[in-house]
């Protein structure tokens, strides 16, 4: 019991950089999406087909060959353009490209998340906001925005969940630098070490399930909040449809 | 209707909206075939027909929520300025749209509240938003309204939890507080229970007899009688009949729209 | 310029390339096992969290839940290794004797005879029942929902004509249940062909293994064409390769759903 | 006959690489070849990553590893080795031709290992502090970021080195001083597996005497040995 | 009606149904509270009664896909095994009451024909599956079913492309191919149209005539009293009123009957 709290503590340090992966991608993926999704659902064939190509290429593709592929594309620039420019230790860092592939990973899976709630936003709701004279920008911020983010939350949760299960794979793809390990390199290496299967992946799964529920539950709250103009609010649901 | 308002509207006949030779097609389907009518100042004018006339087309052409593909619309005697033609053609001047549009409160058959807003914020969003008056005094005009259509309590209920005669007074106090030059209702009742119908038709009688410019297509020829100065008939997409209610009522000529009393009283 | 060609074609069917275009069989392998697997036990955990009796539910729900609660590659790193070991305690249990636990100088297995040989054919199959187990997990949320989209009217008079409840089962409730399924098992035969990417991770000399050695740098001539580091491209052509099979996927599940729609799509879609 | 399986990484060339055929090739190969023809054995080969190829030799896939694998204290805590088959030999720095590295007093730099080896160990213990220490996962791998300008220098085994500084014409240099560790390369066998080494330790003994190692290395690693000729 | 076959069957007077004191809750809702009936071999009964009476409860019982809290069901002299008491009363012999069932030809108010499969695969289901009968008997006695209710054109359609009356003809003839004892019937045109529920009540006539047994849940007045033997009029759970059709609807004792009556001729 007591090796099982220890071996707990010592993945402490190590789950802080799968957090961080998700963290530092969550955000601008995000925002990325947004675009991608209007793109989508844009009149413009132009950029309606390169924001259907982009969303389909990343989500009907492995995040693992993305990894490799981009790194050693990266890789591929580092004399010509990074190293002249002074940046080939900032690019090419894992704690870096990591978050810049889920970043466009994420943003093509939300992205369809967003395009499907676009689509589901009430019709007349908007006819409204255009019959009282608001603008585009007007229309889109005071009222598809609010409606939008309502019905992506639930499916937007699930992707953040697995965003964060998808950090697992970051070290197997990219260079460990220094004693910087995430959980799963953390894993095998004590695995490698001792050949006890049950307890070092037990361990790191119990730090997987731990943090997906406290997002589950963060995400939760806000869901409440964000239904509050429902009689009575469903609740959040772990339900993922679609996943990397 | 207050006697000196309704003279001085008569006295002035300025014609608040004005269309002329309104044509529009869907694909192949033309709705609207030329049509022409004005609404002067303080007037309330019914449309009525058989579904599919193209009553709510020609609503919705008055604020361009549709372009139509030719023809002309002036508001407060400024044409609204289009460019292209038929199915091509667009608004040419974003600008004075949006500043044409909060000058003409909708009132859509479904309501259309904002769900994610309360009864208050919803009433007060387009003054706030797309006129930027200042808070304060939209918030008391905003209460004020809701006092007249007799919602006061819900200010601060969701939409969601009223019943649907409550939002459809709720929607009439978010048009009244843009302080519209005219008033459009979409079949404002259709989707209400007969209840809840009598409520909001009550509200719209009261705004009739303050003397607002108002258009509205509605089913019920007893309310068109009672409340509008002038009614217009579509049929398939022109003008079969126009007048004032004791005329198109009274002394039918069209047999077309005979008929069409005749199933509406029998509904 | 036909001096390139003949250079480029020869260098493409080297024997390198060629074994890794073989390989391409074991990611199909895993692929179509694991995603019938994947079928069966979200048949299984869906039968287990529809049952009356509370504990089969419960490990049905306990399954489908803590398994999407990981991430797949854990359960991939973990499964096979954790059967292997699970095994291997199994024949210890039965064949070691005390001296052979004594010769033992290793910290596993317990004696030298329990020990169990995993080649690529073992890791293969365990990669797909991994991927199976943690896909059916998946497909037991979808095919549980399923299941309960069938109009109860539909099972009611397959009772009410005397059906016992193993021919209520097959020939109404599951012949029903695929319509409303297959767009969710659509979904997750998406993610299986994703994540057979993850073969290489057990030792087995996948599409991707290849990819790496074959485009990694190389400077030696004694080992074949002294090239610098061309594994992007290589990763390219995988990359192409797994959005043109998602592609074919989502047509070939589209025919199938007409197919199997037949009387009752018309619900599933109105 | 017996068959022994023998695993290797097959991405150390020469020691051990795949052959424009596919199939494992290299220094070992043709010496684990030889001592299985020497020991009466049937030898199968089997590739697999360097990263787990310890964990699997305990799980029993195969029996023996000959990957450029150096004798440590610390992996024969885990495993046992036979007698080495290529001597002690000094790890080394390479770096792009012209860069003014200086690995006695390398500090802020980018020091490129493969996970898991004798120098990656030693980069992190002594070097960590000052640089950054980058592992791969095969050494093909780092030798791509140097290449491409991402690593300062790898630090590797000297016999995988020097051909690639050969081949490479002047743009690849050795800098600064050779560091001793480990104790020469030997096969990783199962510590219950004292039969099996043995096999192995005599054959190695015959082929030593015999002249073939060196022979090998000399025909794998030019300008190599003789290490044991008598 | 044939005379010989209804002469023979009031002569018999075996019961093929007889129900004895049944009660059935859902939850605290009391919906049967002692009900006992039989119908004799040919005879027509019809149960009547306000929304919510427990009409399709007491059905649904005589087939058991609702188990009565207490009474018993008998069906051609066999009573129906079954086991506990209250809600967790359970059918107690899994066999018996397949074998019951498949001589019990439902048909349901929306049909619930199997939609994965054809029309004529419908009607042979349970006769192959249930019953185990050869295939090639099944077969042309399942088109001569078809042919009866006049649907045969549409053997090889599936239930979505039919139209609701001809679905429930369809069902119909699911139904009698199984070669029912009796037919039960909960209200099977309550989901058509009025001119679909024509062609379904003529072929129910048929079948009336023929002699068949049979128990039909109806809103039909009407068709009620021209094809019963026997009218029974639920009100909230027990049988208020019991006869003949002539003496349910021409010599009404009961208020509450009057009242119903009243109300079901207004609708
Ligand atoms: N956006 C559209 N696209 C295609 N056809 C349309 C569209 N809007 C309306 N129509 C068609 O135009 C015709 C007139 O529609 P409109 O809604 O104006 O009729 P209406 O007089 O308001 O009828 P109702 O009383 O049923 O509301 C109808 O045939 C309708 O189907
Ligand atoms: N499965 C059930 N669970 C709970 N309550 C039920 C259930 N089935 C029926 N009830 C209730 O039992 C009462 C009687 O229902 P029943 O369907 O027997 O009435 P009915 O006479 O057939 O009415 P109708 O003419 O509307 O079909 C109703 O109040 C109904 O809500
Ligand atoms: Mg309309
Ligand atoms: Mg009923």
């Amino acid at each position: 019991m007591e090796r099982l709290f220890q071996e707990i503590a010592l993945f402490g340090p190590a789950v802080a950089f799968n957090i961080y992966f998700a963290a530092a991608s969550i955000p601008i993926g995000f925002i990325f999406a947004v675009f991608l999704a209007l793109g989508k659902a844009s009149p413009n064939p132009l950029m309606s087909r390169l924001s259907r190509g982009y969303i389909y290429a990343f989500r009907g593709s492995p995040l693992f060959i993305q990894f490799f592929m981009l790194y050693s594309l990266a890789l591929s620039f580092n004399v010509s353009i990074w190293k002249p420019m002074g940046l080939s230790w900032f690019v090419l860092h894992p704690l870096f490209i990591g978050p810049l592939v889920l970043t466009l990973n994420t943003a093509a899976y939300t992205a369809e998340i967003f395009y499907g709630a676009l689509r589901a936003v009430p019709r007349g709701e908007v006819e409204a906001a255009r019959a009282y004279g608001m603008s585009r920008s007007q229309q889109f911020r005071r009222v598809i925005w609010p409606n939008l983010i309502r019905l992506a939350w639930p499916a937007y949760t699930n992707e953040v969940v697995f965003l964060f299960h998808a950090t697992a794979i970051v070290y197997f793809a990219l260079p460990v630098i220094g004693q910087q390990k995430d959980l799963m390199i953390t894993a095998k290496e004590l695995f490698e070490r001792d050949y006890n299967a049950f307890l070092h992946f037990s361990v790191a799964a119990l730090w997987f399930l731990a943090v997906s529920l406290v997002v589950f539950f963060l995400f939760g709250l806000v869901y409440r909040r964000l239904m509050r103009h429902m009689p009575a609010a469903p609740g959040l649901r772990f339900a993922p449809k679609w996943l990397r | 209707m207050n006697m000196a308002q309704a003279a001085a509207a008569v006295a002035e006949k300025w014609p608040v909206v004005a269309i002329r030779d309104l044509h529009k097609s869907f694909g192949k389907l033309e709705v609207l075939k030329g049509i022409s009518f004005a609404a002067s100042e303080g007037e309330v004018v019914s449309l009525i027909g058989s579904s599919g006339s193209g009553k709510s087309t020609m609503l919705r052409c008055i604020n361009m929520l549709e372009v139509p593909d030719s023809g002309s619309v002036a508001i407060d005697g400024e044409e609204i300025k289009l460019h292209g033609a038929g199915p091509h053609r667009q608004i040419a001047d974003e600008g004075q749209i949006r500043r044409i549009r909060s000058e003409l409160g909708m009132v859509f058959q479904s309501f259309n509240l904002w769900a994610h807003l309360t009864i208050l914020e919803n009433v007060m969003e387009a003054p706030l938003i797309v006129q930027k008056r200042a808070h304060g005094e939209v918030r008391e005009e905003a209460l004020a309204m809701l006092a007249k259509v007799g919602i006061s309590e819900k200010a601060d209920a969701y939409p969601a939890q009223l019943s649907g005669g409550q939002q459809q007074r709720a929607a009439i106090a978010r048009a009244l507080c843009i302080n519209p030059r005219v008033m459009l209702f979409d079949e404002p009742t259709s989707a209400l229970d007969p209840e809840l119908e009598v409520e909001v038709l009550r509200v719209i009688k009261v705004l009739a007899d303050e003397g607002r410019t108002m258009i509205l297509v509605t089913h019920d020829m007893e309310f068109a009688r009672s409340v509008s100065d002038r009614v217009i008939f579509l049929h398939q997409g022109m003008i079969e009949e126009e007048g004032t209610p004791e005329q198109v009522f009274g002394a039918t000529k069209s047999t077309r729209l005979k008929q069409f009393l005749n199933a509406a009283s029998h509904e | 310029m036909s001096e390139d060609i003949a250079f480029w074609l020869s260098y493409l069917t080297n024997g390198k390339h060629l074994t890794w275009y073989a390989s391409f069989q074991f990611t199909i392998f895993a692929a179509l096992f694991g995603g019938t697997l994947a079928v069966v036990f979200g048949l299984i955990g869906a039968t287990l969290k529809n049952s009356r009796f509370f504990p089969l539910r419960l490990i049905g729900t306990i399954y489908s839940s803590i398994v999407r609660g990981v991430p797949d590659v854990l359960f991939f790193l973990f499964f096979p290794l954790a059967f292997e070991q699970t095994v291997e305690w199994f024949i210890a249990s039965q064949v070691c004797t005390p001296e052979l636990i004594a010769a033992q100088s290793a910290a596993w297995p317990p004696c030298k005879e329990a020990n169990w040989f995993l080649g690529t054919p073992e890791y293969l199959i365990l990669a797909s029942v991994s991927l199976g187990l943690v896909y059916g997990a998946f497909a037991t949320n979808v095919i549980h929902g399923a299941l309960r989209s069938v109009p109860k009217g539909q099972l009611e008079a397959a009772r009410a004509y005397g059906m016992s409840a193993s021919q209520l089962l097959w020939r109404v409730h599951i012949r029903q249940m695929w319509v409303y399924a297959l767009p969710g098992l659509s979904n997750v035969w998406m993610l299986i062909i994703k994540a057979t990417s993850l073969l290489s991770l057990l030792q087995i000399a996948d599409i991707v293994l290849w990819a790496d050695r074959l485009g990694a740098p190389n400077f030696l001539p004694a080992v074949g064409l002294v090239h610098e580091d061309w594994r992007w491209r290589y990763y390219l052509v995988l990359f192409l390769f797994y959005i043109l099979v998602t592609l074919l996927s989502e047509k070939a599940f589209e025919a199938i759903m007409r197919r199997a729609g037949r009387g009752i799509l018309s619900e599933v879609r109105g | 006959q017996e068959t022994v399986r023998i695993a290797t990484e097959g991405a150390y060339a020469p020691w051990n690489f795949l052959d424009d055929s596919g199939a494992p090739a290299g220094f070992e190969i043709d010496l684990g070849n030889a001592i299985c023809a020497q020991a009466g054995l049937t030898c199968e080969w089997i590739t697999n990553d360097w990263d787990s190829i310890i964990p699997n030799l305990l799980a029993g896939n195969y029996d023996v590893i000959m990957a450029g694998m150096s004798i440590t204290d610390e992996r024969l805590e885990t495993i046992d080795f036979t007698q080495n088959y290529f001597p002690p030999d000094p790890s080394k720095f390479i770096a792009a031709a012209g860069s003014d590295i200086d690995p006695s007093a390398l500090e802020g730099k980018r020091v490129g290992v493969q996970g898991g080896t004798i120098q990656a160990a030693y980069a992190e213990e002594n070097l960590g502090a000052t640089n950054t220490v980058v592992s791969f996962g095969t050494a093909d791998q780092a030798m791509a970021d140097l290449a491409a300008g991402n690593l300062d220098t790898i630090l590797a085994d000297g016999a995988y080195l020097e051909p690639v500084v050969t081949a490479s014409g002047g743009a690849m240099e050795f800098v600064g001083e050779d560091v001793m560790i480990g104790d020469g390369v030997g096969a990783g066998v199962r510590k219950d597996e004292a039969e099996l080494k043995a096999t192995f330790n005599d054959a190695l003994t015959a082929l030593k005497a015999d002249g073939t190692v060196d022979k090998l290395i000399a025909q794998w690693f030019e300008g190599r040995g003789p290490y044991f000729a008598e």
